[in-house]
Formats: structure tokens, sequence, C-alpha cells
């Protein structure tokens, strides 16, 4: 066993704990609970970027910590949670048969993504280079969660997580992106959710459903 | 190799094997005789029979013993080919543990067969055909060349097919017959291709010169999918199962014993042959394929086998799943070989071994068993049986040792094997594959949910055939068979026990066969004395079976000797079993075979064509009022429809098609064969 | 229809209507047709000759069609054709007098066990109490159920005796693994004779036993018993002990919600729940104690009134009490409702359809969590409760989440009402002297208990003595729904679902 | 390493403290639960007076019961004492820890479930056929969860023996691992199926029809009863102590000293009760799930196993 630091120990426990919400996300039914999980993801992704910015001594990390705690983990699930109270979802679930299927996909594809990342993970030299491969895992969980799922809300939040996968990937790889990369997406995302929310209201009140496989309905060919 | 240097154990352990096979043919020859004089002969041929089993198990363990490999050439066959023939220590095992078969058959079949003496159907029949079953299994194993090879093959495999539709009177065992054939020949034709393919590169159909031919990797790979198909379609593998759970019930229950205990394993055999023997280079990616079908056919075949209520059916099933893990244990040792790490390989390889033994044993138990059941009530369905435990408690006990083998419990020999093929998987750290290092844990753990699942299903055909209460009157009814067949019973069972708690010394003898396919053998497992299995080193893994069974007698003992009524409280009372204050326990309240897998089945539901109904008549004269309920259910087998029905179809469009040239005229038949003339003419030119 | 209009008004709301026996299945056909409500029926021997009740309700009115036959064994048509629910009356009846009802689908014993034979009627006047060796009976276990036909079809026999300490009652399962397929209660296990004892009493001994008859909802039988003698008897009741009576059967409502609560966390498994509901319920219980002498408030209500007056501090105890409560519960209410795993088992949990609910007449809270919106103290208003606004709580989902939620609603009305009783409680006297009424005379007594509408018939005999008295409890219809709400559950659902509608066993089987 | 008889001395003084202090564990148990429900707690030593109560009182069997129902008492108390002989409880480095390694002790835990749920068959009535069928349900379920979780454990120690494996464990010192994050979650919920807590079983309950232990033992009394309980104590603590032990090996002795062994029995000791008391807080919150949701708790868990296994393939070996 070769002894590793501190600083690697806790990045790879972050790297799972954000696999691991990817994984709950995948596997919750509740609404509510999603969004909360989603935010804990945020909030995990906050940690992170924050212990980055200790140990590489990057100020304008701190920023970032706090920029994705305050977005991520509070305004997008509070956001999100009056979305979900105003449409009045609170108390529903999406009925998941064949989950487990899902979630032997979902590891699946983490094993997948680790195939795929290996050939670059031989080529970096840094110690959190494996944690690569889970910010793949992310990315490609938040895809899944998308396919499956029907109801909107969930889909936005698989839309997330996706996101939250590369700015993991690029916290802890690169050390974060340009400040004005990250300013602009986090406020592309802002507004991704925001354009979402309106877009469930008509959607709602055109199709009388949220759930997306209606959309079905709207294409031309017959049936 | 080929040299024959004619010592003292080449004799007489080729003599064994002659023998055996002699007796078998010589069995056959005599059961021809049963119908007029039916006491002498029937009784003669199984001892026929048994003398075939002896000195196959005499031949196979000398052989296993010594280690030694003895080769012959017979004057038979065709012109430019004489039989090959060789004994060396892998066929040496497979003919021991054949030889076991046969002799628990021999014991068991002339009390069993009384059964059929006045029924439509010759016991000469039967006879006949069994013996040439067991000879065509024994030839394959001695064969050395390609041609008897195929021709033992198709011995075993006709021979075997009169014996599945031996009660042909009724349509399904035809049906059931049918498919086994034509699955069979399609599996003949594969494995002939297969040495086809190896045959190109060493210019002979003899084994020893395919041994040293080059064959480039793309032909090897050619090869070896051949072979697998071929011998994986035999062995039952998923997707080419669905003969299997229909061929294997309907024969007559030592047959079926034969069939899955022994057939399945010569299809075994035949790969391991092939592939460790007669292919140089093994590949990993083989061996990954074989693990992921292995693993497939274990899960699939258990939760089938968990869903049937028909004895036989059930057990069938279960041979799908047991040879699954065979193949994982093949699997794992190919992988391992291909990457480099060969001590590793061989671990795989008598896991693998030591499987396809155990299950030799402990299904032909689990088959006679059911057979005695049979015999004595006539019932093969789970659902109408129950407290046969009270009514022939020998054969309970020994059928309940078979369902804790099978079920892979700890002391019994089903364990053992499980146990190696989990110590072979969790080595995976030394892969440098890391895709391989995710996916074999994961086949593990499926494994271990393939074992649970055993477990349940046993404690369900147990529980609801031998405990609780008898459902119907013939179960009531039903006594203990008759000493001789308990007597195979009880010798497959001790030796499930035995294989169980001395497992060193089993894989010391299962050495010299991966010496001789692998150049080495497992020393590493028993350094520490017969007492302790440590199959990589003491460190990574231990486990002693003796101690196990000392520490259970002995907490067993202890708890019996403190608290026997003698020592402690007094004596028991009986009385009637706690009814809710109602009154009248009757039979329908116990719990049935559909029952017991109701939650299984509703968990893994898309698993299986599951087609249920629950028909509610409501009472005309009152809105509300329930008159009658009927439940039906019929689990059918996914791949009927998703690979079956199509190829069949498939089949049956395509032979349309090919019918146009059937005009029903005798000169356009003569024109055909005049243009096939040319054709050859030209060909041959 | 050839319908004798001989009736007079009881009450502004109850009529009564004879009708010829050959007319009796038609009175259910009309009725059906008109969509009334069937209540309930019973029979009495009356010189050697039967006399049929049928109770009939729509919009509050209550209409009693009666009938006299020609003997003692008399055949009429059945109602069930229109009234699924009439059936395990007219099995009842048919056990108890020997009346056969032509037409019936189901013609199995129902109260009769092994207990007396088949050629014996216990409520005809001919059969005497006395001569009867106490011996124990064998079990009924010859009684002959619907058996499920298919291969893996099993029974699941379960009671008389049951795990918990609960009463008697035979439950036989038709299931395939957890899946059940069929269900039927088989009751009668404490059949205890009340009508037959009832026959002879004074009023005094008749407003004990019918505080006997369901030892949870004694208030209300005896209430529904008073009412209907003081009705026969044509007394006017005070006005305060009217409202003392409304604040013991609103205490009843609340101590048996809670407890049943709680026992309902409890079959899930959810002990919190369990423990902290028994713990109000015990609270309240104690109270009853202090208050009027006994936990259930047993022999409160007597004809005439109200026994123990109010203590002088009563009314003060009862409102602090209320508020405490409703603190308590607010908090417990939120964690119930937020406990998903609880919510989990309740949610979609024995599910009884509105329809099914309205075809067999279903009462209180369970009718009410299915959607049929019926309420006596609203809809059949009667003192005190027709100066009251009674606010009804309703759930359309009819599973067992729904009737805890109408539950913990009713618990909160209850709350309300008692606070507004006790706050302008009137003076004077809680009991006015019996005066004894005329022979014959006779009085229907209806009561929203905490079970439902309770009905009680009186008829008055001379002397002031009890000619027959039959106290219908809302479980006799609750009942029959369980067997219809468990189908497709799966088993080790059905206690929670039993208990979520918690019918009494003892007030079906008298 | 000390003298081989001694330690065979102190490899039995080790079983015989795990099975006695079994019921201990359960009283403990029951003790914080009351103390969550606001309810007044028998004595911690209740199940041992339960246990001694039901040795003294006569056997009463149902008529239709076979040998294997007398047996099975006997043979389920044998294997989960087996499966106590073998787990490192004070010290590492018996030489009982060799006869098995973790994958026998699974076994031997299966054995005793394979006939404790033929026993619930044996007297044919359904209730009994209940507990069985939903045993051997969540049963087979839980199996590969936990050797996945086993599996995560013997590759970071290459080792499938429990006492090499926490002797590792000790050597390596305190390493963050992600893996066995997860590994824990999931062992622990497989612990609660497996030993019927809520909200898989409810251990409380007497309603017929939502039980599964108590299903399968319904028709046992007597001494019978008393072993059967004793049992599932044992079985309780062997779950307990391979968690505390596995993922807080801290504190078991390594060395065969008075001092060593005297604070292994403390650390132990502490353990336990600590995460009873986890345990029973989980438990108080938890109303006991619909049947048919434990299949999807235990494929939680076997997800959590799952991760755990390719989060140590990922994140740790690779390096």
């Amino acid at each position: 066993m070769v002894a590793v630091g501190l600083y690697t120990q806790a990045i790879r426990m972050l790297a799972a704990l954000v696999l691991f919400t990817s994984f709950a996300l995948l596997a919750q039914t509740r609404m509510a609970a999603l969004i909360r999980l989603f935010a804990w993801q945020g909030a995990l992704l906050a940690v992170t970027t924050a212990l980055v910015a200790l140990v590489t001594h990057q100020p304008r990390l701190y920023l970032s910590a706090l920029l994705t705690l305050g977005l991520k983990a509070l305004l997008i699930p509070w956001f999100l949670n009056r979305l979900v109270i105003r449409l009045e979802l609170q108390h529903e679930t999406e009925d998941l048969r064949g989950n487990a299927m899902v979630l032997l996909g979902a590891a699946a594809l983490t094993v997948f993504s680790y195939y795929v990342v290996m050939p670059i993970v031989e080529l970096s030299t840094l110690v959190t280079r494996n944690v690569i491969a889970v910010s793949l895992a992310i990315v490609l969980l938040g895809m899944l969660l998308i396919i499956v799922r029907r109801k909107a809300v969930t889909q936005v939040v698989g839309f997330m997580c996706m996101e939250n996968g590369l700015f993991f990937a690029a916290v802890v790889s690169t050390y974060g992106m340009p400040m004005v990369v990250e300013l602009g997406v986090a406020f592309d995302v802002l507004v991704a959710s925001i354009l979402f929310g309106v877009f469930f209201l008509h959607l709602r009140d055109s199709i009388d459903s949220l759930d997306v496989d209606r959309l079905n309905r709207l294409r031309e060919a017959d049936e | 190799m080929a040299d024959p240097n004619l010592t003292e154990g080449t004799v007489l352990t080729l003599a064994l094997a002659y023998l055996a096979v002699a007796s078998a043919l010589l069995s056959a020859l005599v059961a021809l005789a049963t119908d007029r004089y039916p006491v002498v002969f029937k009784i003669t041929s199984f001892v026929l029979l048994g003398a075939a089993g002896i000195s196959a198990v005499a031949a196979g363990v000398m052989n296993l013993l010594s280690g030694k490999i003895h080769t012959a050439q017979l004057g038979l066959g065709l012109p430019w080919l004489a039989w090959h023939l060789r004994l060396d220590p892998l066929s040496g095992f497979f003919m021991a543990v054949t030889g076991i078969v046969v002799l628990a058959v021999a014991f068991y079949g002339p009390a069993y067969v009384r059964q059929y003496q006045h029924g439509p159907q010759p016991l000469s029949v039967l006879g006949f055909f069994t013996g040439l079953f067991v000879a065509g299994m024994l030839l394959v194993l001695m064969a050395d060349d390609a041609f008897l090879f195929l021709v033992a093959w198709e011995l075993m495999s006709l021979s075997s097919y009169f014996l599945v539709t031996y009660q042909h009177q009724y349509a399904s065992n035809r049906r059931a017959g049918y498919l086994y054939l034509l699955m069979a020949e399609i599996s003949a034709l594969l494995i002939l291709l297969a040495f086809g393919v190896l045959a190109q590169f060493s210019h002979s159909f003899a084994f020893h010169a395919m041994r040293h031919a080059q064959v480039p990797p793309f032909w090897a790979t050619t090869a070896f999918v051949l072979a697998f198909l071929g011998f994986g379609l035999k062995a039952g593998l998923i997707p080419f199962h669905a003969w299997l759970p229909e061929a294997h019930p309907v024969a007559p229950s030592h047959i079926s014993a034969l069939m899955s205990g022994l057939m399945l394993k010569i299809a075994v055999y035949g790969l391991i042959r092939f592939s460790y023997g007669l292919l140089a280079h093994i590949r990993w990616e083989w061996g990954l394929v074989l693990l992921l079908m292995g693993t497939a056919s274990a899960l699939w075949g258990v939760l089938y086998a968990l869903m049937q209520h028909d004895l036989k059916r059930l057990l069938a099933y279960h041979s799908v799943e047991n040879i699954g893990i065979i193949f994982m244990g093949l699997g794992l040792s190919m992988i391992f070989i291909g990457t480099g790490h060969p001590v590793l390989g061989v671990l795989g390889l008598i896991a693998a071994l030591y499987h396809t033994l155990n299950h030799a044993l402990f299904k032909s138990l689990l088959f006679l068993g059911s057979g005695a059941i049979l015999m004595r009530t006539h019932e093969g369905d789970l659902e109408h049986m129950g407290g046969l435990i009270r009514r022939m408690p020998q054969t309970a006990f020994l059928f309940l040792i078979g369902c804790l083998s099978i079920s892979a419990l700890p002391p019994f020999n089903g364990f053992v094997s499980e146990w190696l093929t989990f110590q072979s998987a969790l080595q995976v750290s030394v892969l440098s594959n890391a895709v391989l290092r995710a996916i074999i844990p994961v086949t593990a753990a499926l494994l271990a949910l393939t074992g649970a699942l055993a477990a349940t299903c046993f404690v369900k055909v147990y529980g609801v055939a031998f405990l609780g209460r008898a459902r119907t009157r013939r179960i009531r009814h039903a006594r203990e068979v008759h000493w001789s067949m308990r007597l195979a019973m009880g010798t497959l069972a001790l030796l499930c026990l035995l294989f169980g708690v001395l497992p060193t010394v089993t894989i010391r003898v299962l050495g010299s066969v991966t010496k001789l396919l692998l150049h080495r053998g497992l020393p590493s497992a028993s350094v520490h004395g017969w007492l302790w299995l440590t199959p990589v080193s003491a460190g990574v893994a231990s486990y002693s079976a003796p101690l196990v069974v000392f520490g259970l007698l002995l907490a067993l003992g202890i708890g019996y000797v403190l608290l026997h009524p003698r020592m402690s409280s007094g004596a028991i009372r009986r009385v009637s079993a706690w009814d809710c204050g109602f009154g009248a326990l009757s039979t329908r309240m116990q719990y049935t075979a559909t029952a017991f897998s109701m939650p299984i089945r509703r968990i893994f539901n898309p698993v299986w064509l599951v087609d249920e109904s629950t028909t509610v008549h409501m009472d005309p004269r009152e809105p509300l009022r329930v008159a009658s309920v009927e439940y039906q259910l019929h689990i059918g087998d996914r791949f009927w429809p998703m690979l079956y029905e199509p190829v069949s179809r498939w089949v049956l469009s395509a032979a349309r098609y090919v019918s146009r040239i059937q005009t029903g005229r005798v000169r356009t038949y003569l024109a055909y064969s005049f243009v096939t003339l040319l054709v050859l003419l030209w060909l041959i030119r | 229809m050839a319908v004798r209009a001989s009736g007079q008004p009881v009450r502004v709301s109850q009529y009564r209507l004879s009708v010829a026996p050959e007319e009796w299945g038609r009175v259910a056909e009309e009725a059906a047709h008109v969509g009334l409500r069937w209540g309930g029926l019973w029979a009495e021997d009356r010189d050697a000759r039967i006399e049929l009740t049928v109770v009939l309700e729509q919009c509050g009115i209550y209409l009693m069609v009666r009938t006299r036959t020609t003997d003692l064994a008399p055949s009429v048509a059945s109602h069930t054709a229109y009234y699924p629910a009439a059936g395990r009356f007219e099995r009842r009846l048919t056990d108890l007098f020997g009346i056969t009802f032509r037409g019936q689908a189901d013609s199995r014993r129902w109260i009769r066990h092994l207990a007396w034979s088949e050629n014996e009627f216990p409520l005809r006047k001919a059969y005497s109490l006395v001569g009867h060796d106490g011996a124990a009976v064998r079990p009924d276990s010859g009684y002959p159920f619907l058996e499920a036909q298919g291969a893996g079809v099993y029974e699941i026999p379960v009671g008389p005796i049951h795990a918990g300490i609960i009463e008697p009652g035979h439950f036989r399962f038709q299931a395939v693994g957890e899946s059940i397929l069929n269900l039927e209660v088989r009751l009668g296990y404490v059949h205890k004779g009340i009508e037959k004892t009832a026959e002879g009493r004074d009023p005094d001994g008749l407003a004990r036993l019918a505080g006997r008859v369901s030892g949870d909802a004694t208030v209300a039988h005896t209430w529904a018993a008073c009412m209907a003698m003081e009705r026969a008897a044509g007394i006017e009741v005070p006005v305060r002990a009217l409202a003392l009576r409304a604040i013991l059967a609103e205490r009843e409502r609340i101590s048996n919600h809670l407890g049943d609560i709680g026992s309902i966390c409890g079959d899930v498994g959810f002990a919190f729940g369990q423990y902290q509901f028994g713990r109000l319920r015990e609270r309240c219980l104690r109270l009853h104690a202090e208050l009027f002498g006994h936990r259930l408030a047993m022999d409160t209500v007597v004809p005439g009134g109200v026994q123990p007056d109010l203590p002088t501090d009563g009314a003060h105890r009862l409102l602090e009490d209320g508020i405490e409560l409703r603190q308590e519960l607010e908090e417990l209410n939120a964690i119930l409702s937020e406990n998903s795993s609880l919510q989990d088992r309740w949610c979609m949990t024995g599910i009884l359809p509105t329809e099914t609910a309205r075809m067999l007449g279903v009462l209180g809270y369970v009718a009410r969590a299915s959607g049929v919106d019926f309420d006596l103290r609203r809809d059949v208003p009667y003192a005190p409760y027709d100066t009251l606004k009674v606010r009804v709580p309703i759930a359309t989902v009819g599973d067992v989440a729904a009737r805890v939620r109408v539950r913990q609603e009713e618990i909160d009305v209850a709350l309300g009402l008692i606070d507004e009783l006790v706050s302008v409680l009137p003076g004077g006297p809680c009991r006015v002297p019996w005066s004894v009424p005329a022979s014959d005379a006779e009085g229907l007594g209806c009561v929203e208990g905490w079970r439902g509408e309770h009905l009680a018939y009186v008829r008055f005999g001379p002397d002031n003595t009890i000619a027959r008295y039959y106290p219908r409890d809302p479980s006799v219809f609750n009942w029959q729904a369980l067997e219809k709400l468990i189908i497709g559950n799966i088993v080790p659902d059905f206690p929670v679902c039993n208990k979520s509608l918690n019918g009494s066993y003892s007030g079906h089987d008298l | 390493m000390a003298h081989p008889l001694i330690a065979w001395a102190l490899a039995l003084l080790q079983t015989l403290l795990f099975i006695a202090s079994a019921p201990l564990l359960a009283g403990w148990i029951k003790c914080v639960r009351c103390v969550l429900q606001n309810r007044a707690s028998p004595s911690v030593l209740q199940p041992y007076r339960d246990l001694g109560k039901l040795f003294r009182k006569k056997v009463v069997l149902a008529e239709e019961a076979s040998w294997l129902f007398r047996s099975t008492p006997y043979i389920v108390l044998g294997t989960m004492i087996l499966a106590a002989a073998v787990i490192p409880l004070v010290t590492v480095r018996l030489p009982t820890d060799a006869i098995a390694d973790v994958i026998v002790l699974v076994g031997f835990l299966a054995l005793g479930r394979f006939f404790l749920a033929l026993a619930g068959l044996d007297i044919g009535t359904s209730f009994g056929g209940m507990g069985s069928s939903r045993e051997m349900m969540v049963a087979s379920l839980a199996e590969p969860a936990m050797l996945m979780a086993v599996f995560t454990l013997s590759m970071t120690a290459s080792s499938t023996n429990l006492s090499t494996a926490m002797h590792y464990l000790l050597q390596s010192g305190l390493v963050l691992r992600p893996a066995f994050v997860f590994t824990a979650a999931g062992l622990m919920m497989v612990a609660i199926a497996e030993t019927g807590r809520l909200p898989v079983d409810n251990p409380a309950t007497h309603l017929e029809l939502t039980m599964i232990h108590e299903g399968m033992i319904l028709e046992y009394s007597g001494r019978h009863l008393a072993l059967m309980e004793w049992a599932s104590e044992i079985k309780l603590m062997i779950y307990a102590v391979l968690i505390a032990d596995i993922f807080l090996p801290w504190g078991i002795a390594t060395r065969f000293t008075a001092w060593a062994l005297v604070m292994g029995v403390v650390a132990i000791g502490a353990k336990l009760a600590l995460l009873v008391v986890l345990l029973a807080v989980i438990e108080s919150g938890l109303a006991k799930m619909r049947l048919f949701r434990v299949p999807e708790f235990l494929n939680l868990a076997f997800l959590l196993c799952l991760l755990g296994l390719l989060s140590h393939i990922i994140l740790e070996v690779g390096i």
C-alpha cells in the first residue's frame, strides 16, 4: 500500500460521495428528495472546490466554491423546490419498474467510463487523476437520468448533474476553469433552470402533464 | 507422445477401460433378451452395467493417481485412420466420474425398472440403449482422434434420443425427443466444423497431430467459438438450453440421472479437451465469453428452476445453473491463463473440475431420489406431494443431503467447489485490465445470488415435497423404496459428504489433470496438511472442512447431551399444530411451491414470460358476491419467442422456399441427380 | 307498489310503512330504484307471527318498512339482489328465527356456530333461556368457505384467536404467495344473546345492556337505545343532558380515533406513533375516569338524561385538555405525514372504491374516506347537533392513508365541537324522571357514533318492560367492506387494512 | 505467537464469551429502544431470564413435527456457534480464525437459515411457510450484497480470512477509504435485513400475517424455542461484531497479553454499545416496509456494496 496524502484521500472520498449522490439520484423516486439530493451534490462540489483552493492556495477558487454553494446547493434547489410546490408535485413519485436494471446499467457505465479514461490516466501526473473517471461517470449518469425518467423536473436535475460532473473534473484535474468561464457557466445554468421552469408551466398548461413522453403527441408521424 | 510403452500399468489401465466399454456394450446386448426372460436378464444387464462402472472407476482412478498417459491404436474405423485411443488424467477423471454414477445407476436400476415391466414399451429397448449410451460416453472419453470422437459422440446422442423417447406414447415426450435430437445434431455439426478447422492446420484427424499444429490466432478463435457453441449446446448453456428441461425429465429417472449427471459433463470434457488440450494458446477473451455465458446460465437456470413445480423439470433447470457455474470456473481459468497467471488458471480449472464431479454426484442423487418418489407415488408435481419424510424417511434423508449439496452449503461438496470459484474470482487484483477487475467480482456476486436462489429453490423442493402433510392419497400411502435403490442413493450421498469434507485430498488428485493440461498442480492448496485447504496461501484464505464438521458435531453433541429430555425438563408433549382456535387445519392450508416462489417471481418478474390470471365469477343473484375464484399461472421461457421461434420460422420459410424444387416428378429428380453428378465430377477432376 | 301508508310520523324525519309479505321483494326493488340507502333489518316474533322491519334512508329521512307474515317460519323474498349488504342480516335472521329468504345467493349459516342446533331458533318467544348448560362448544370448523381453484392456491386461516389482544373472528384468505385472491370473514364468535337478554328488562336495565353491546362504542349504543326509548315514551330530555351526551360521544370519538391511529402505526411497525398515540388515548381515558367515573364513560347516559352531572370544574378541565391535545396532535400529525416510510405503507393500501362503498352501504369514517359524504350529525341533525355546525371531513381515495386522515380531522372537528358545547353548556337538570310508555310504543334511535351511524330499535311491552331491542352497529356494513378492499393486496398488509377499518366484533355478533 | 494450546484455549474462551454475551446485546437494544420511545425499559439482563425460563419449560411439539423439526434448533445454534468461533471478537490471530474464512462464514449462516426455513415448512401451516418464503426471499437478495461487501474487504486486504484482513487494516493505519464508506452502509443494510430488524422485519410483532422470523419459529416451544432465540441473538451479535471490527478495527488485541486482551474486551464492548444505539435510532424513526419494498431496500444495499467495490477498483487500486 502506497502511503497516500490526506488531501488525496479526502479528494477521493469526496469523489466517491459525489458519485454516490449521482447513484442516489437514479434510485430516488420522490421529487422533494431528488432535489434535496441534488443540493447535497452541489454542496459536496463546493467542499471539493474549497479543499482544492486550500491546498493549491488559489484564492479565486474560494470564490468559485462560494458561487457553487450559493447557486447549486441553495438557489437552484430552492427554485426547483418552489416550482415543485407550485406544480403540486411534492408527493409525486415516478413509477420505476426495472430500476434495478437501470442501477446495474449505471454501475456498468461507471466501469465503462473508467475504461475510457484509462489512457488519459496513464498520461496524467496529477495525484487526483483517477477522479477524472468518476467525473465522466457522473456526466454519463446524469445523461442516463435524463433518458430513463419521464418527469421533466427529474430531467432538469439530470442535466444539472451532468454539468456538475464537468465542473468536478475541471476543479480537480485542472484546478478550476478561468473565472470568466466559470461565471459564464454558472449564469447559463441559472438561466437554463429558469427557462426550464417557465417551460414546465407552459408544458403543464398545454398538455396537462409533466410527463415528457406525452410530447410524443406533438410529432407529426401517424401512429 | 504416441509412443506406446507397454508397461504393466498401461496394459492394466487400458484393459480396464476396454472392459468398461465392453461390459456396457454387453449389457446392451444382454438387455435385448429381457423381454423373453425378464428376471435373469434384467439383473444380468444391470450387473454388467455395474461392472462397466466399476472398471471405469478403477481405470479412471488408476490413471489419475499415476498421472500417466496411455495411448493405443485399434485397427477399426476408416482405412486410413485407425481408432486412436488415449487415457490421460483428464479422461481418467471424467471416466471415474462416469463410473461412479453408472455404478449407482446399476444398483438403482433393477428395482426401478420393475415399473416399466408391464408397460407398453419393452424393457429390452431401455436396457439396450442404456448400455449403448454408457458405452458411447466412455468411448468419447477415450477417443484420441476426431473421427472416433464424433462416432462415439453420435452413439451417445442417438442412444440417449431413444431413451428420451422411451415412453413415446406421450406426445410431449416425442416432441421433447425431436427437439433433443435436433439440438444434438446441430451441436455435433458445430463440433465437426471445429475439428475441421483444426484438421486444416494439422492435416490429420488425430488429436496428437492437432496438439502440435500451428494455428493462427484467427482460426484458433474460430475453432474455439465453434467448439464452444457445439459443446455449449450439448451442455445446455444459455441460450441453447431449451431442449434440456424438455428432454431430461421425460426419460426414466435413472436415465435422467445419467443424462443430467453425466452427459452434460461429457460436453464439459469435450470443451476442456478441445480448448486446453488441442488449442495451444488460450486467450483471455475466450475466458471472458465463458465467464459471462456461464454467469448468465447460472442465474437464468436457477431463476427458471425456481418457477417449476415439476420436480424433474426443476432439477433439469438446475443442471443449466450448475453447468453455468462450471463454465464460470473455466472462464476464470482461461482469463488467468490468457493474462499470464497460470497458477491462478489452475485454481479456476480445479474449481470447474471439482464442480463437475460434485454436480455429477448430487444431481444424480437428486434425480434418483425423484425417481424414487415417482415410482412410489406416480407423482411428479410438487404441488401434490407433502409429508414424504414420514412415509419414506431414508429416501428423505438422502434427498436432504442432495439438497444441501446442490445449495452449496458447508460442509457438503457443492460448497467447496463454489468456494474455490469465489477464491479464484477474488484474485482479480493481479489483473492489469481494470474492466476485468471490475467485471469478475460482479460475476462472483451474481454467483452468490445464484447460490442463494438455489438454496431458496431447494428449501421449496424439500419443504413442499417432504415436509408438511401429504396433499394426495397416493402420497399418503407411499412407502419406502427397495433397499438397492436406497443403497445407490446412499452411496452418492456419502460421496457428497466425503468430497465436501476432504477437499485437500481431492485437489491433490485433481492436480494430475492440471499437470497434464497446464503443467502444474496446485501444491499450495494442501501445503498445511490434509486438514487445511488453502487454495492460494494460508494468509489469503483457508477452510478446514473436517474441523467444521467436527465443530458442528461437537456443538450438536453438547447441545443434545445438555438438553436431552432425560437431562432437563422431561418428556415432550405432542399436540396438534396451532390452528388459531379454528380447529381444522387442512392440507389446503399448507404453503405451496407456487406460493413459496411468488416473492422471487415478483422481484425478477421480467425474466420470465409470466401469464398470470385470476378469474373471479360474481354471483348473478347478488352483486359483489364472489361465486368462484380461479387462479392460473403459466411460466414460459423467454428464449422461445426470442430465439427459437424466430429461428424455426426462418427455417420453415427457407424450407418452403427450397421446397419449390420439390416437383413430385421422377424425371426432375433424376435431372437433379444428374446435375449433382456432373458437379461432383467437375470438383474431383 | 301497493303501499298502505298507515304511517304517522314518529318524528318529522321518521316514517313507517306496512307491506304485504309477498311485496317484500319489491320494497327493495323500488327502494333501489329511488336510490334509498338500506340501513338494517330485524324481525320479531309477535304472537307466533314474524314481523320483519327494514330501515331505509335518504336525505335524512328514515323509512321503516314492515311486513307481518302469517307463521313463524315464513319465506319471503331476499333483498340481496339490490342490496348486497342485506345478505348477512338475512342469514342472521334465518339462524335466529328460521325465516327463509328466497333468491338469496348465500344461504350458509352465519351467526349460528355449533352452540345451538339447526332446528332451534333462539329469538323466537318459545325458546327459553334456561336449561342450557354452559359447556364449551366445538369450534365450527365445518363452515364451507369459498375455495379458490387453481394450482398453487392455498388458504390462510387466521383466528378466531389472534396474536394481539383483539376480539375473536376468523379470517380465511385464499392466496397465492403473498397476493390475496379472496377473503372471507367469519364472525359470530362473541354472540352473547343481547337481543334475547334485553327482553323483559326495564329502561334502566336496557340502557346498561346497550352500554355493553360494544365496549368501545358504549356511549353511542347507550345514547341510541335511550333515544329510542325516549322517543317511544315521548320524553323530552333536558338540554344540559343533551349537551353532556354530545360531549361524551365526541370524547369517545376522540379517544377511539387516537387509539386506532396508534394501532395503525403499530401494525406497520412504527413504534413511535403507536406509543405516542397510545399515551394520548390513555390520557383521555384517565380524564373520563375522573370526570364521569368510568374510563369508557360506561353507564353515564341513562334514560331521560345523563347520570352523573359534570363536576364543577369539569368544563374547565375539558377545555384545558382540548388545548393540550390539539398541541400534541399538531406535532404528531406533522411527524406522521412527513414520515415517508409510514406514508408508503398507508398510501394505496386497501382501497375501497366509492362505488363499492356505496353499494355496501358502509358508514362512518370508512365511508367518508371513500368519498361517501354522510354524517348523521350534519345530515339528520338530532339535538344538540341541530344547533351546531358540523364540518364533515371527506377523502376520496379510500385507502388506509385516507382513513387515517379522515380520523385525524374528525378528532379536530370533535375537539371543536366539545369546545363549543362546553363553553355554552346550559344549566338545569341533567335528568328527567321516566314516564312509563304505552304498551307497544316503539322508537328508533339514530346516533352518529365514532364508527358511524348507530341505530337502535326499541318496542315496549306491557308494564314498562322491553319487548324488543335491536341495536344495529355500523360494523355490520363495514365488515363487508373489508372483504372487498383487501383483494389484490398482499398478505402482510392485512393487519393494517383491518385496523384502519376496525369493525366491532361484539357489535356485529350481538 | 503464543503456545498453540494457549491459543486454542483463548479461542474457546473467546467463542464462549461471544455466545454468552449475545443476549446481553439483545437486551441492550431493547433498552435503548424503550428509552427512545419514552417507555420504561426492562432490565438489560431480561433476555437471559427469558432464555432461562424457556430452557426450564417443557417442550410441546406439533403432531406433524418430524425429526428435522426437532433437530433444527440444535443445527441452527450449532452453525451460529461455529460462525461465532471464526470471528475475531477480542483478539485477532487465533487458530480458530483459520478454520473458515468470511465466505465460509456466510455459508454457515446460509446453512442455519436453510434448516430454519425447512423447519418453518415442516408443520404444514401457512404461517410457517409464509415466514420461510419471506426469509428466503430476503436472504437470497442479502447474500450477494453481503458477499460483495466481503469482496471489497478481501480485495483491500488481499485476504478473505477475517483475522488476516483485520490485522492488515490495523497495520495500514487510518486511511480514508471511500470504498469502505459505501461498503459499511451496504453491510449495515444487509445486517438489518438478515437479523430481522426494522424496517425489514419487526422483531416485536406478533401479527401472524406480517412476521418473517417469528413465523418460522411459531411452532417452537420450551428449550427448542430457547435455542432458536439464542441463535438469533448470536446472529445479531455476529453482524454487529463484523461491522464493528471491519470498519473500526482499533482496539482489538493483536498480542496475547492480559492488558491487550482486557483492552480488546473493553473496545469491542464500547463499539457494540454505540453501534446498537445507532441501530435503535434508525429503527425508531422507521415504519416497517411493505414486503415488496424489501427487495428495493436490498437492491440499494447491493448497489452500495457494488459502488464500494467499484470505487475501490477505480480510486484505490489504480495508483
